[in-house]
């Protein structure tokens, strides 16, 4: 595990991330592009911001500095989407409770299962990592 | 004089909360998960630790993108369940302990760590769920808390190394408070799992085996992992484990394994759970 | 590749602040404090620095007792001038440089400094007094600002060797920067003052500047003034001076003077103002 | 200035601050102390509060977790007192602004001096450290 000598330069540290299928680190890079995602999100802790939300979507998304497709793809629920805009998934963990959603349901809908076939999958010892440690080492 | 006792290692799933706060725990789903916890439970009723330094972090619930501190430091009084989108959990205030924490915030600084002192927040899952797995539902925790939030969000989070001297420095702090304390240190969060992307779902049961292996007996080689094998191998989120090697560190040099236990699957997450003792070498 | 040129130290005394909004810095009391900024003055203009690390703390403006981090680096767009009680000083907002203080703060944490990172804060005299000493009252500030506040409130504050080694790691970072800037790194504050109790208003002329004497050259000595050395002979508030070491860490292992200041007294502190450039050894 | 080895035994470091005459160093136990009194000034940054604490200051002071002791120093102006009730300076430089005193006259009230004496000392390049470093070593 430890034969190797740590990284100290960031540029190298960083591009390390980008090296993993199907995945987003998030980097500061990630964290700068969804920041106001990130907040608005953040701001569904208060019961009374999750009635007004839920009240009128888009309304209460108007407050916040977001672009159309940020907006586009809270009211789709579409993770990925969300994740490619620099959402981090323990924010948007406040928009999954806010729909009821159990975490399990929200994740694997960023899948290429159904939730059943997740749950069949996770319950079988879940993903292997075999083949999806690295896009480039394709190990 | 106070001192560190034992250390405990825990994921902290926000599903186990759940199944505590609705009665779930004997289903066939969760039965097997906190069967594993049993014989803790009972040896945490042996023990009576009055302190617990509880290592975790915090899930964007106390702290939003204004601030993100790499280590934090509780030395409040009294700190309560965060509402993370459904509702604050129903488990009692977490008592804490300032003046063990307070001493400890300050010999840390002292020693060259860059600490955030925290005296007013809110604690989410990450902290009140290993709680419930150690104590079950008690009208009020049988434990003070110092809680110590580490950042596992943004990147870069502290290295393995940082973590586990972090831990040896803690060690160092408890040693020298005057009042004679029974100390735990607990370090929440892992094992593997992948919550973001087409390849959530991810679970290595070699890795975080052998990775708990690491954590017993008299190797540090655990605190040269780097944050890039944790993510290959265990997924993004498996990089809460580091927040394991704080415990370990803290335990001094040789460990020895009071009790193991480990499950997959919990939602999207591996079960991992490690009662550890320092032993002298 | 972005190079620390130089670094600037410089007391921000609140009063300075409220001398150049008013117009008063021709008067008797403060025509000698900013002459000695004169030659400052123009060697910024034409210096033309792209960025300034500008290290100063947070006089209870930004941070409260909440929440207390050792080392804060602000990586926000902009900050607004804090209101610390007679209503913000009318001083334009602060611009900062997201990119450069981001990658500081990641390589930073990865080279072990535990920092608190920072999005969104106003700055007070702490921040802006030191800019209008130099930059005077332009519509606009000329140079981008990523501020690094330190706790000199709340002890223990950072060690002076912590500091100095946050200064050195703070150069690395700056230079593994691909984008070629023009980078001046400020350390603010002191030099002797103390502005509580019986003791008030000490200051120590010799031990100040021994103090800046230990800034220029290849010594590293200041690294090594304890705390307690800060309040015996400046005061409670000369213990300001830890930020100047960050600044002078950054230098590298030599430094030659390029414009020295020091006048007794401005309201009840001594004020110090050193320009410094590394200089190969 | 550096001939000393650095003092790692955080009760030992501590114990150094006590040996300053005249002078309280803001450590731990002040910060706790102090707490409410600091919370307090902090409020005094909002303009709306400053009105609120004008208009009736023992009122106000009543909204926070104060002692009589704290709340009749504060109404008193007795910095002194204030400090040797936990307060720090920085904290309490928002009443000094809110009372549109100058930082030096507010200083100056916790010494044995007027104001113009105060001034008068400053000018002549301030009060001495000697025999103030050390109660116990009195150098
Ligand atoms: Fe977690
Ligand atoms: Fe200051």
């Amino acid at each position: 595990m430890s034969d190797k000598k740590r990284v100290r330069d960031i540029h190298a540290y960083l591009e390390q991330f980008e090296d993993v299928p199907g995945t987003r680190v998030y980097t500061a890079a990630r964290a700068r592009k969804g920041y106001h995602i990130n907040q608005f999100a953040m701001s569904l802790m208060k019961a009374e911001n999750r009635e007004r939300f839920k009240a009128d979507e888009r309304a209460y998304l108007d407050e916040w500095q977001l672009s159309d497709e940020a907006k586009d793809a809270v009211l789709a629920r579409d993770y990925n989407a969300l994740l490619d805009l620099g959402a981090n998934i323990y924010f948007v963990s406040k928009l999954i409770s806010t729909d009821g959603l159990s975490f399990a349901e929200a994740v694997a809908s960023m899948t290429e299962h159904n939730f059943e076939d997740y749950k069949a999958m996770m319950a079988a010892g879940g993903r292997s990592p075999e083949g999806l440690r690295s896009i480039k080492g394709k190990y | 004089m106070a001192r560190i006792t034992a250390g405990v290692a825990s994921s902290h799933v926000p599903l186990l909360g759940v199944a505590v706060d609705q009665g779930k725990t004997q289903d066939d789903y969760f039965a097997p998960i906190f069967a594993g916890y049993d014989w803790t439970r009972k040896w945490e009723e042996e023990q009576k630790p009055n302190v617990v330094i509880l290592v975790y972090n915090d899930h964007a619930s106390a702290f939003d993108m204004k601030i993100i501190p790499t280590f934090a430091i509780g030395c409040g009084e009294t700190y309560a369940s965060a509402d993370e989108g459904f509702g604050p959990r129903p488990v009692p205030d977490v008592e804490g302990h300032p003046d063990l924490a307070w001493h400890i915030a300050q010999s840390l600084i002292l020693d060259e760590f860059d600490m955030t002192i925290i005296n007013e927040m809110d604690v989410d899952h990450g902290l009140t769920v290993p709680l419930s797995m150690m104590f079950g539902q008690p009208e009020k925790w049988p434990v003070k808390v110092i809680p110590l939030a580490v950042n596992v969000v943004t990147y870069p989070v502290p290295t393995g190394n940082r973590c586990w001297a972090l831990g040896e420095a803690i060690a160092d702090a408890v040693a020298s408070f005057p009042e004679d304390l029974n100390v735990q240190i607990w370090g929440t969060g892992g094992m593997s799992h992948q919550l973001q992307g087409p390849r959530a779902g991810l679970l290595n049961r070699e890795w975080d085996n052998r990775f708990m292996d690491l954590l017993i007996g008299e190797t540090d080689e655990a605190r040269e992992i780097e944050h890039i094998e944790y993510i290959r191998e265990t997924g993004t989120e498996g990089i809460e484990m580091i927040m394991w090697l704080i415990m370990r560190g803290a335990l001094g040099k040789k460990t020895r394994a009071l009790h193991r236990h480990y499950h997959i699957p919990c939602s999207n997450t591996a079960i991992g759970h490690l009662v550890l003792e320092p032993e002298s070498s």
